[in-house]
């Protein structure tokens, strides 16, 4: 399969701390790779080094290459908002603009100055459509985000991250301040979505991982320890640390 | 960054850098005339001499009689708003109906709203005349019906800010008390009060800056007469009363009491320098405590 | 008496001293007011609104006092609200890193507490004297623009602050640039907190009188303003003029010039509630 | 439908190939006992890899879904019913097997006499009815169907009660034929055994459907 | 087994909204029964019952009986003090008071009025060592409890909440905003105290349900649709709901 | 320890005891059948009642492990292994019960000479042994010693494939007692599924230890 992400001989700094050490990780086209590892292990710092969030704090170093279909992202002629039109992002909390639905969804294409409004018609459906939320809204487009169920915001911020055509998709904890409901329908969704996008999720959820994720990398004090397919880790993880940790024996 | 970006912040920097224009003008003025003015009057005077008479033919430049009647007043202020205005406070955060304080705190903040003026003419022609009933010989301008006013002017700068800090303090906190059985009270004052203590402790040191920099109230009703005095029933005269006297004159530009103005003016931005300091820092520290 | 109950009653001795402070300080305000109402109310008429200065009580008005409160009011807010607003943005969403923009913060923090008087000093050796501006509208102005830029900026700062992370990251993630996400998503989002600051800023200078009669604003003036470079007299030196004089017809007049320049500070004030409270309700996240 | 759902869709279509391979390999070693065909047997016991493979990758797959989806309630049941019918279906797979090698080992044709003294076709056919029963019932979660296999299999236990007699017998009659007839009792032994797996499928395939256990009760109760 | 708690024919009114409707639930003693259900299904609101938080939320209302120990709590003659007292709470976010370790411990006593240091002294040591945080902050009890992490803290508000003696322990969501390796601990932790306690605890996480409760209730939409043995609602839920609610086949 | 973990140590304790039980029938048949103990088979087949139960309860403490404590990695194969080799162990038990039911049935006491060429005692006594070893084995997670296994269980094979023609010619020697030498044959049959039982058990062991799956291999490549 086609290496759509690749991150050679990373290491992060913020400041002197050293909190990703040595990381090389290949992650294929179509696939969903979740990130474990317990608090602090570094999994968001590096999931945002894929769409350069990091470059926005104070004291961030990095070493190494990190790159998208072969091509570093981090070299200076690239500009960090076309990166980030290709590497769409959702957060741990649903965080929709206070606007309409609507406008939610065409964000990424407004601030790009397309303004045809037949074609932002069309994305914002098809966008909705693939985040499942479609039939929940399309009768109250222009209703305010804000007015949405958390589950329904946090699938709208998925559909907003998709509007702009990316072919990678960065979530962070999506579903963690979600109920049980939401967050199946979001599992559900990210299952579907894998189909266009190549998906990294970092979660806290062992059973989510094992729900959604082809392959599970697991992070240990900015390590990375073992990335193997998500059966082979829940099963029969290679190295002893994985284990402990997905039996809950550790620390 | 590209080009309009660029310009964009090269603007909005160049807004942020007047502040320190500002600050830089207000020193400059301050210093410099109050450097002429300390050419001709030994700061040591200035800082020792305990009459302050500028007008009079017999010139003296003590500060101690402005700064006393500074304080004077200050201490007046302080002391009825701190107890009422924390009292408020606590009683809105914790015992209030929630629709009755929401309601109550924006009131309570126009009592911060009233130009300084208008209380000026209340402690003048209401304040004075009744505390005249109770105390005999009260003078018709004094410090204490000033500050008295001051005081109520100053309540809801102590109690906005104090509940403010006291409302930050995470509702948890307050559900882990009461969930131990503890009463409002004892949640107020041992958990929610300690919590805020530097929230609290800021709203009382700006009220104090504020009460020290107060101009008109004491301009109307405190006299014009510069006292040495811990009495606050006569008249008496503050740093800031003193240079809107010289101002309503005609001073002539560059004369000795011109400069006198300046003088009195530094030694107010000292004051408020080092009170604004001090609640500067402690804000610091209580941010940091609740990041 | 065992503990818990002394407790008890202690819990409901304070609920009755809090509810008494509360209301104290509004009585004082209703007592107040009702007073300066009582005294002034029968003053206030279509003449007392027109005339001009004078030195007979009975025929004195307020014309030119408050013609210079509304030229005041009105080139305040001109020069102020965009200076502000640009450093407070400035200040929270560019200047985080640098030493430049430290320095700024613990400077606005100090000019917030600077007394207003010392302001009028420095608008008379900066405007009146340096600037050759005179004892002119603009001169007055422009001070007490100075005067309430700190507040204009603290207020922009903390709406903008206090619109979440996660907005500003949803937005960069989008790609949008710095700008686009400050525009397009901070501001929006901030605008209500800022209009409440500025309003109450606004309001401050209103009832400001001692800066302006530090750079000459003047109790007597015979003709209301008409350019910014006239002079001029604001409502509240004309009310401090007047208070200042022993004959019972200007404290009359004072009460009721009080009336006046109270409805516009209430009002405005009034408004600024207004905004925050919707501000604070439609937007949640 | 939920990745859980799609997942024990997935299952249950496996195990359906799984019980109608193993019930081609049980009618093909019918077939070539009845006409001793050799290659057909040696046919099945290379299949029997297959099965055995196959075993191998439904007990993987329900291992990955209950260590992926923390299956609980009926789909936690339906799984481990997954886990130990399909051990079923492999040991009827082995039977199956066994019967073949059997088939290798004789040197003639089973004696017709025998064959009918034993009832040994009529214990393959009910045999292999009883598994396609047991098959539907397991498809469309009949309790009922998986029930009445509880009937069935008392035949198939008669017919083998009945076996030890008539092979004793025709051992007296025909001295010369004994270890044929040993081995054709191991295998009616062994055909008794397709009945005891296929029950045991229908006690799963009821408790994962009604969370009752009839394993171990005796047939009233089962019947309840 | 001694009936602990018992709620008899309970509603609760938030204004006009109809919260809890018309439930009947008894818990038994020294046992950890966990409440589960979709997010606004009331469990928080009838936790709270127990304590009598709910009184301080404006439009609360409540109809029929909770009983302790065959006491109604919501008598007249009650103190509620004493009732929290008697039953300890622990909430979502850790919270510690911003004072020393050793000062959250003693605080319910203090406020009672004890000042026996010795005592005071024991109560620290026994309530830490209880809540598995003795080994880990005996040589800094004067430290503030702020510096300690996030599972650090959840153990301190456990131990100052079993510092009054209390027999019944309410915990809303403990481990919710903790990471896996502290959930573990707290979970561990609330496993040891039923011994001693009379557990409740709100989770959204089944699974969490499943490790440390020996009874389950199962509310939807204001209604107890379904208390049963922890084992029986996992593997063999009478009612429909209930098994599509833990299967994750709802809404 | 976590809850998990004291789970997993109750589940083995029970298996262990399960281990116990079942070791015990198999002595107790070896017994009744050596001395023609009818009340000693009796026995048993009561006792066979208590190992159902038994594995009946071992199977819903898996079951219940799985739902409340979602395993995964070593714990859940390690459950799972334990659903299987408590599987294994119950039918061990049914053997020694079937075996019982034989002594019950013969009118004398197996001939001596009989019982020496069929060597069954021999092969009685390994099985036991070999399950022995396999306690041993998965109380120690010993997976040398389940390696072992596989070894000793060739020896029941040979001997099994030996007792058809030790019968067979038993047979044609005493026609009279045809019965009784089906019964020993099926008997050894049985004993000999003790061997592939125990086989099944180490393999359980080995994949919930190594997580290499052995079944279905050579015994070269389970050595490996
Ligand atoms: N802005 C920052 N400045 C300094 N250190 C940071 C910053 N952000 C994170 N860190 C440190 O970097 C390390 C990795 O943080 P990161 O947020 O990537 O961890 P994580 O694995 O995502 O943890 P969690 O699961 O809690 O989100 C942590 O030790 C953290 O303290
Ligand atoms: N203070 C309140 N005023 C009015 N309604 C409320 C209040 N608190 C909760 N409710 C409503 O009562 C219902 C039950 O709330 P509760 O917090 O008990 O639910 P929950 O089951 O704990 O949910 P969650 O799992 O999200 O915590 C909800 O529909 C909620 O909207
Ligand atoms: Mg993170
Ligand atoms: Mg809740
Ligand atoms: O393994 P068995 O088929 O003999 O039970």
């Amino acid at each position: 399969m086609h290496k759509k992400l690749e991150a050679r001989n990373v290491n992060v700094f913020y400041d002197q701390t050293h909190v990703i050490k040595d990381v090389n990780l290949a992650v294929e086209q179509h696939s969903v790779t979740a990130f474990i590892g317990p608090s602090g292990c570094g999994k968001s710092t590096f999931l945002r080094l894929y769409n350069r969030m990091n470059d926005l704090i104070e004291g961030f170093r990095k070493e190494g290459e990190i790159l998208i279909d072969g091509r570093d992202i981090y070299q200076r002629d690239l500009r960090v908002e076309d990166l980030r039109k290709k590497v769409g992002m959702v957060f741990q909390k649903p965080n929709p603009f206070p606007k309409s639905i609507y406008e939610n969804v065409i964000y990424g294409l407004k601030i790009r100055g397309v303004n045809n409004k037949n074609l932002l018609d069309e994305t914002v459906e098809r966008c909705l459509r693939q985040a499942a939320l479609w039939d929940e809204v399309k009768d109250n487009l222009r209703k305010s985000a804000l007015a949405l169920s958390g589950g329904q915001q946090q699938r709208l911020c998925i559909a907003r991250a998709i509007a702009t055509e990316p072919s990678v998709l960065l979530m962070d904890e999506p579903a963690s301040a979600l109920d049980p409901i939401s967050t199946s329908k979001v599992e559900e969704l990210i299952y579907e979505l894998k189909s266009q996008f190549t998906i990294i999720i970092v979660t806290h959820n062992m059973q989510q991982a094992g729900r959604v994720s082809d392959k599970t990398a697991f992070f240990y004090l900015g390590e990375l320890v073992e990335c193997d397919s998500t059966k082979k880790i829940f099963t029969n993880p290679t190295d002893s640390r994985t284990q402990d940790y997905i039996t809950g024996r550790f620390g | 960054m590209r080009i309009p970006e660029r310009l964009i912040v090269g603007v909005l920097g160049a807004c942020a850098g007047l502040t320190i224009l500002i600050t830089l003008g207000i020193l400059y003025t301050l210093a410099s005339e109050a450097v002429v003015f300390f050419s001709e009057v030994p700061i040591t005077d200035f800082l020792t001499d305990t009459q302050w008479t500028p007008l009079f033919t017999e010139k003296h430049f003590g500060i101690l009689p402005l700064l006393a009647g500074t304080l004077l007043t200050s201490f007046i202020a302080i002391f009825f708003a701190l107890p009422i205005g924390l009292t408020i406070a606590i009683y809105l955060n914790e015992y209030a109906p929630r629709s009755f304080a929401f309601s109550i705190k924006p009131i309570l903040e126009i009592l911060a709203a009233v130009p300084t003026v208008v209380y000026g003419y209340f402690a003048l022609t209401v304040v004075t005349p009744f505390l005249q009933g109770f105390i005999p010989g009260l003078a018709g301008f004094n410090a204490l019906g000033a500050g008295f006013v001051m005081g109520i002017m100053i309540i809801p700068l102590i109690s906005s800010l104090s509940q403010d800090a006291l409302y930050a303090v995470p509702k948890s906190l307050r559900e882990a008390s009461y969930g131990m059985g503890a009463t409002r009270l004892q949640t107020a004052f041992q958990v929610l009060v300690p919590a805020a203590s530097s929230g609290i402790t800021v709203s009382v040191i700006l009220a104090i800056s504020r009460a020290v920099g107060e101009t008109m109230i004491v301009a109307i009703a405190a006299g014009m007469q510069p006292n040495l005095t811990a009495d606050p029933t006569v008249p008496i005269q503050t740093i800031t009363t003193f240079i809107v006297q010289i101002s309503m004159g005609d001073v002539p530009h560059g004369s000795l009491e011109y400069r006198t103005i300046f003088a009195a003016g530094i030694s107010l931005f000292v004051l408020t320098f080092i009170l604004n300091n001090i609640s500067f820092w402690f804000k610091k520290r209580y941010r940091m405590k609740y990041e | 008496m065992n503990k818990v109950t002394a407790n008890r009653i202690k819990d409901q001795a304070f609920r009755a001293f809090g509810l008494f402070c509360t209301l104290f300080g509004l009585i004082m305000l209703a007592v107040f007011v009702g007073d300066v109402v009582l005294k002034g109310i029968g003053r206030i008429d279509l003449d007392f609104l027109t005339n001009l200065p004078s030195r007979f009580p009975e025929r004195a008005g307020i014309f030119t006092a408050l013609m210079g409160t509304c030229w005041i009011l009105f080139l305040t807010a001109a020069i102020a609200i965009p200076v502000g607003v640009s450093a407070g943005l400035y200040l929270e969403e560019y200047g985080r890193k640098n030493r430049f923009a430290n320095l700024v913060e613990i400077n606005i923090t100090n000019l917030a507490g600077i007394p207003s008087i010392i302001y009028g000093l420095l608008g008379l050796e900066l405007f009146v004297r340096t600037l050759k501006l005179g004892q002119s509208v603009l001169a007055g102005a422009l001070t007490l623009a100075l005067l309430i830029l700190p507040i204009i900026i603290v207020a922009t700062r903390e709406s903008v602050r206090a619109v979440p992370k996660s907005l500003r990251e949803a937005s960069l993630a989008m790609g949008a640039t710095k700008w686009q996400t400050i525009w397009l998503q901070v501001l929006p989002a901030s605008v209500g907190g800022i209009l409440t600051g500025v309003i109450l800023a606004l309001s401050r200078a209103v009832g400001e009188a001692a800066p302006l009669i530090v750079v000459g604003a003047l109790a007597y003036v015979p003709f209301a303003p008409s350019s910014p470079m006239d002079e001029f007299s604001v409502l509240p030196i004309q009310i401090f003029n007047w208070v200042s004089r022993p004959q019972q017809g200007f404290i009359t007049n004072s009460a009721a010039a009080i009336i006046i320049l109270l409805m516009v500070t209430f009002l405005m004030n009034g408004v600024a509630i207004f905004f925050r409270n919707r501000w604070q309700r439609r937007v949640k996240w | 439908m939920t990745h859980l759902e799609a997942e024990i869709k997935n299952l249950k279509t496996e195990l359906l190939d799984m019980f109608h391979l193993v019930r081609t390999q049980l009618e093909k070693s019918r077939e070539s006992l009845v006409r001793l065909d050799k290659d057909l047997a040696r046919e099945v016991m290379v299949n029997e890899k297959r099965v055995n493979a196959f075993e191998l990758k439904v007990d993987r797959d329900c291992e990955n879904t209950i260590a992926l989806f923390n299956p609980v309630a009926i789909d936690l049941r339906f799984v481990l019913a997954c886990l130990k019918i399909n051990s079923n279906l492999e040991r009827i797979g082995d039977i199956a097997d066994g019967i073949c090698q059997f088939v290798l080992n004789i040197k003639m044709e089973p004696e017709k006499d025998l064959l009918e003294a034993t009832r040994m076709m009529e214990m393959f056919d009910t045999s292999i009815e009883i598994l396609e029963e047991v098959r539907l019932a397991f498809e469309n979660e009949d309790t009922r169907l998986a029930r009445s296999v509880f009937k069935k299999d008392e035949l198939l236990d008669e017919i083998n009660m009945n076996a030890n007699q008539a092979v004793a017998e025709f051992i007296k009659n025909h001295p010369d034929r004994i270890n044929q007839s040993l081995y054709l009792l191991s295998s009616i032994r062994k055909l008794e055994r397709v009945g005891d797996q296929c029950k045991n499928i229908s006690e799963e395939i009821i408790f994962y459907i009604e969370a009752k256990v009839l394993k171990h009760k005796s047939r009233e109760q089962k019947q309840a």
